[in-house]
């Protein structure tokens, strides 16, 4: 071992990678992005060959690999599987202040759950199994947060 | 000793500027279900896939967990690999292991990009020293103008000689319905095109593309029952001997030569320029479609720009180079080397259309990246 | 059964067959910090050029003398523990000037250009090292001709103690 | 099948901050674990590096370690992922008949960024990301799930941190030996419900190393004592958005299992198997992968935790060397898991020997909430 290393006072060099992405939706989720953002609607779509039900909808199904080109729209209802409170703060990823609220809501009329918001309650309140509705912004840009949160159901 | 292994099927996307109609999961989703076409398989018939892209191109962390939907891998084993520029063959050479160690039979292989996702500028000049080159780094396009401008030095090579290179590739892709650019083309065109970094110009130089590529690798029982002529994997071998930009030895390619070297011996090959019938080169820019030739073992050193000249390498020369347009017409980065093994394989299947050239028996494919990493393979119509 | 061709080329496409117009998903601004350790090797090499020092390593087995410096000669898989002083004169061997700004990944904005990245072989060193010349047209820029460091005012320990390089008339 | 043995294994000690860069902590390991192996450089003719350009914050990272992995004028590639993986992949190239003699490295310097960023973008763009989930909040979710679905509670997830920290004071590589008890870990801030930070494993650096080697080269080149047989793998993925799978299903787990067992010949794994090294991110996962690893029917990994089962003199020790919630360099995981194992079983496992082993388990994950496994059974 050098001994030279003994007297170095090794730097720091502080930086940033800071590149811009422009992701593609893509035509599946573009369909699902339109209907949400112009029409406030959630749709779905359905695989022919073995009957899976996706939301969001995609491109292929991940069970037989077929085309699930049946949309199905969605009554935007569904019960929650998991959630949990979230304490810490990370302010350039979290677009809620902490303690938010995230759920997997086992969507109506769909087999799979949809990761979001669970708000409109307080965070102590949500439980498994506790029914939910979609709540939509007015201003919506055709992404997932077009979906303000998920509210318990009256 | 492992198992022998060939190519069955290969799928690509039409490859362009900017596939807006296709997301990263759609765009695989376009190659892999070429590929099963190709091999009339379904997915059900795949072992194992192994897929692979640059990172921060598209910002993707464990591509290998998001591509699931679209490559069909769920509850299937799968993985990543990448390294760079080389990445496609990089996926190529661990299709081809999978599948020679006897643990898998049938093997996906996937190469994507969506380049049109950020600035390729910026994400690729993050491969460099963060704190002692990044500052410094100037793309791809410095070292390949440099060796040009030392190699027209020291063995009289001329611009024109790449403006050759770059009309042969750019005639060759209109023949190629998957390749990004497609356009009719004159050596007069490319010199007369706007300079980038001396001595290299626009049309000398690769675009950059959305695009994916998939390659079925199968073993030596399956694919003989399921393809009529499979493309036997003959030699894999890659060189990668630097760590910074500063240490490329540019007056000839070190790798190039020393992988080359390594996977004639394993492949039987004495003469390349005789024995192989079609090669799919990873050229970035016309001007390594001259200087490299000398690290392929084509000739010696300083002797490309003769052959170019000649015609050696054009679709009637003595051997073919880029049927498909090759890098300077499609650059998907992350697929880029796959699409020259797919090529290879479809050559030597019989599956080239429009641009096959005449009875191949041997095929060369390689892949380029990172600072000078150098990838090899051959691939053969009879078995290894 | 010969597949190409008969797949339907979606190139052009602006919509989805239905008519829903085919979106983007804009990031924006992103930032993911770093705060990477140079080790013990970079850190002696930075110190030396706040001291107007370009510190390089050398083989005790090849020979080699490599700037930028390392810990490990590749080649005979050796760590190195001589330290020799090179430059700060040396030969341009290679160079880009960068005419087409594109975006910086150290802060997202662009790239200030017209840049000048040269490699540039110090004397007494085997390999080259990258940095800027304050020259921006080509006809002056030669391969083989002869650089001089400029250093800067205000050294911290940093790649930019060396201001840039300059030809040396 | 060809037999592939490990013939030497390195570690660095796992830290916060290390003043190395990645490139000198893999030329620390290599060196190291040829010196293990008894061989030079020369014996070795290809490298898998494993490393991930997210985490070195460098596209192509992986070049940046040629020389000091000794790759120079060999064939290198890289996985990029956890070090089970990359280890497989180092397999499959000598049983191709290509190579002899791998050498696998990993590195990881997780205290160089911020771990939930990077994590954050583990997450589809078009979807999951935007919401801002990370690895800790979405495993929150699984943890979630797992209590809900076996009646399971915090306070027996807090067993496996007791455990596995106190098994970290017999490790001297272990970033953070610590006697704990249950209220140390219920008292732990709280990060997302279910989770705590003493649930967590700590964001570290560092680095490993394994030399494989082919049955006829590991028997020249290594002697009884020290060859470790690898003797069954398996790597299965299971779907990707969260919405998608049951995060309390480890199918994906079992079909790995099942892969790598039958290879292995091994039918009971809770009776044959004598040492685990499982990947514990964070505290659910222990008695989660066990029960995707067969060791316990599903639903019961807590209370044979409780039981005491799993603990460094029980019937199966799981995590002697204190496990990832004691240290945890991403990439490198996997690769320190095969090298306790390794240790394990040739008996130089040191103050964290486990008594006699024979055959060991070592579980590597990739991606958020366990998607994809990798298990391998090593044996004399």
């Amino acid at each position: 071992m050098g001994d030279w290393k003994k007297d170095v006072q090794v730097l720091v060099h502080e930086g940033k990678i800071s590149v811009p992405y422009s992701w593609t939706v893509g035509s599946t989720l573009s369909r699902f992005y339109c209907e949400l953002r112009d029409n406030g609607k959630i749709w779905a779509n359905r695989c022919p060959s073995c009957g899976a039900v996706f939301v969001p909808p995609k491109a292929k199904c991940i069970h037989c690999y077929g085309e699930p080109h049946d949309w199905v729209e969605l009554p935007g209802t569904g019960t929650v599987e998991s959630y949990t409170v979230v304490r810490y703060s990370e302010p350039a990823l979290h677009p809620r202040q902490a303690p938010f609220v995230y759920g997997l809501v086992r969507m109506d009329g769909a087999d799979t759950c949809l990761l979001h918001f669970i708000g409109d309650v307080e965070p102590e309140k949500v439980k498994v199994g506790m029914r939910v509705e979609a709540v939509l912004e007015d201003e919506r840009e055709g992404n997932i947060l077009d979906i303000r949160h998920f509210r318990p159901l009256a | 000793m492992g198992k022998r292994v060939g190519i069955i099927g290969v799928g690509q996307t039409h490859h362009a500027a900017k596939r807006l109609d296709a997301s990263g999961v759609e765009i695989i989703a376009e190659a892999v279900t070429r590929a099963l076409d190709d091999a009339a398989l379904t997915i059900a018939d795949i072992d194992a896939m192994v897929i692979g892209n640059m990172d921060h191109f598209e910002n993707i962390n464990y591509v290998d967990m998001w591509a699931v939907d679209g490559l069909g891998a769920c509850m299937k084993p799968v993985f990543k690999v990448t390294t760079g520029g080389t990445t496609g063959t990089t996926v190529g050479a661990c299709g081809y292991y999978h599948c020679a160690s006897g643990l898998f039979d049938v093997v996906l292989a996937v190469g994507w990009e969506k380049n049109s996702e950020s600035d390729t500028q910026a994400a690729i000049a993050t491969c460099s020293n963060p704190a002692l080159e990044r500052d410094f780094f100037a793309g791809a396009i410095g070292p390949l103008a440099t060796e040009y401008s030392m190699y027209m030095k020291a063995y009289g090579a001329t611009e024109e000689d790449a403006a050759i290179v770059a009309a042969r590739d750019r005639n060759n892709a209109l023949n190629n319905p998957y390749a990004h650019s497609r356009q009719q083309v004159t050596v007069e065109d490319v010199l007369k095109s706007p300079m980038l970094s001396y001595p290299i110009k626009f049309l000398d130089m690769c675009p950059r593309s959305d695009g994916a590529c998939a390659v079925i690798f199968a073993v030596e029982e399956k694919a003989k029952r399921l393809c009529a002529k499979p493309a036997w994997v003959h030699a894999s071998v890659v060189r990668h001997d630097y760590t910074h930009f500063g240490d490329l030895e540019w007056t000839f390619m070190p790798t190039l030569e020393r992988a080359s070297a390594e996977a004639y011996k394993l492949a039987g090959i004495t003469n390349p320029l005789k024995e192989f019938d079609v090669a799919e080169l990873y050229l970035p820019a016309s001007t390594c479609g001259v200087k490299w030739m000398d690290s392929l073992w084509f000739c010696e050193h300083g002797e490309a720009p003769k052959l170019v000249r000649k015609g050696t390498f054009q679709m009637d020369g003595e051997l073919p180079i880029n049927p498909s347009g090759g890098v300077i017409s499609t650059n998907p980065i992350g697929a880029t080397g796959l699409i020259r093994v797919g090529e290879a394989a479809w050559q030597i299947m019989g599956r080239a259309g429009a641009r096959q050239v005449e009875n191949v028996r041997k095929a060369l494919a390689t892949g380029f990246g990172g600072c000078s990493w150098s990838d090899v393979m051959i691939l053969g119509a009879d078995l290894p | 059964m010969n597949i190409m061709g008969l797949y339907e080329d979606k190139r052009k496409r602006t919509h989805t067959p239905e008519g829903y117009e085919l979106l983007t998903l804009e990031s924006g601004h992103l930032e993911y910090d770093f705060h990477w350790h140079l080790g013990y090797c970079w850190s002696k090499f930075l110190a030396g050029l706040k001291e107007q020092r370009f510190l390089a390593t050398k083989c005790s087995q090849c020979g080699a003398v490599y700037m930028l410096p390392r810990q490990v000669c590749g080649r005979c898989f050796l760590e190195m523990d001589e330290w020799v002083e090179v430059g700060p004169e040396g030969t341009l061997e290679g160079f880009t000037i960068v005419r087409f700004p594109y975006i910086d990944p150290n802060h997202g904005g662009m790239m200030q250009v017209p840049f000048t990245s040269i490699w540039v072989n110090l004397d007494g060193a085997s390999t080259r090292m990258m940095h800027y010349c304050n020259e921006y047209d080509e006809k002056n820029l030669v391969v083989g001709s002869r650089l001089r460091a400029v250093w800067a005012e205000e050294r911290t320990g940093s790649i930019h103690d060396v201001s840039h390089f300059e030809i040396i008339k | 099948m060809e037999r592939v043995a490990i013939i030497g294994v390195a570690q660095t000690k796992y830290e916060q901050n290390k003043p190395e860069t990645f490139a000198e902590l893999v030329y620390d390991v290599t060196r190291r674990a040829l010196e293990d192996a008894g061989i030079t450089r020369d014996e070795v003719d290809n490298v898998v590096s494993v490393s991930s350009d997210f985490w070195d914050g460098r596209t192509i990272s992986s070049m940046a370690i040629s020389d000091a992995s000794g790759a120079f004028g060999k064939d290198i590639t890289t996985v990029e992922g956890d070090g089970t993986f990359g280890a497989l992949y180092g397999m499959m190239r000598i049983l191709s008949g290509s190579f002899g003699v791998t050498l696998v490295c990993a590195h990881h310097k997780g205290t160089e960024s911020n771990m939930n960023g990077i994590t954050n973008c583990a997450f589809d763009p078009l979807v999951e990301r935007r919401l801002g989930i990370d690895a800790v909040s979405s495993a929150a979710l699984q943890a979630r799930r797992y209590m809900t679905r076996y009646a399971l509670k915090e306070e027996q997830f807090a067993l496996v941190s007791v455990k596995n920290h106190g098994n970290a004071m017999r490790n001297p590589l272990a970033l953070f030996p610590m006697e704990i008890t249950v209220e140390d870990v219920m008292n732990s801030r709280k990060l997302a419900d279910p989770l705590k930070l003493l649930d967590c494993s700590p964001v570290s650096d560092g680095a490993a190393a394994l030399v494989l080697a082919a049955e006829r080269q590991a028997k020249k080149l290594s002697t009884h004592k020290k060859r470790v047989w690898l003797l069954g793998v398996g790597h299965c993925s299971d779907a990707h958005h969260l919405g998608d799978r049951d995060l309390a299903d480890t199918r994906a787990l079992k079909d790995a299992a099942r892969r790598a067992y039958a290879m292995a010949g091994i039918n009971d794994p809770l009776r044959e198997i004598d040492v685990a090294e499982v990947y514990d991110a964070f505290s659910y996962m222990e008695p989660l992968w066990l029960e995707g690893l067969g060791v316990c029917e599903d639903g019961r990994g807590c209370e044979y935790l409780e039981r005491g089962w799993f603990d460094f003199e029980g019937r199966l020790p799981v995590n002697p060397s204190g496990g990832r919630l004691s240290a945890h360099a991403v990439q490198v995981a996997g690769l320190a898991e095969l090298a306790e194992c390794a240790l394990q079983i040739r008996g130089e496992a040191g103050e964290h020997q486990a008594g006699e082993v024979k055959t060991a388990l070592a579980h590597g994950v990739n991606g958020m909430c366990g998607q994809s496994h990798c298990v391998w059974i090593l044996g004399r």
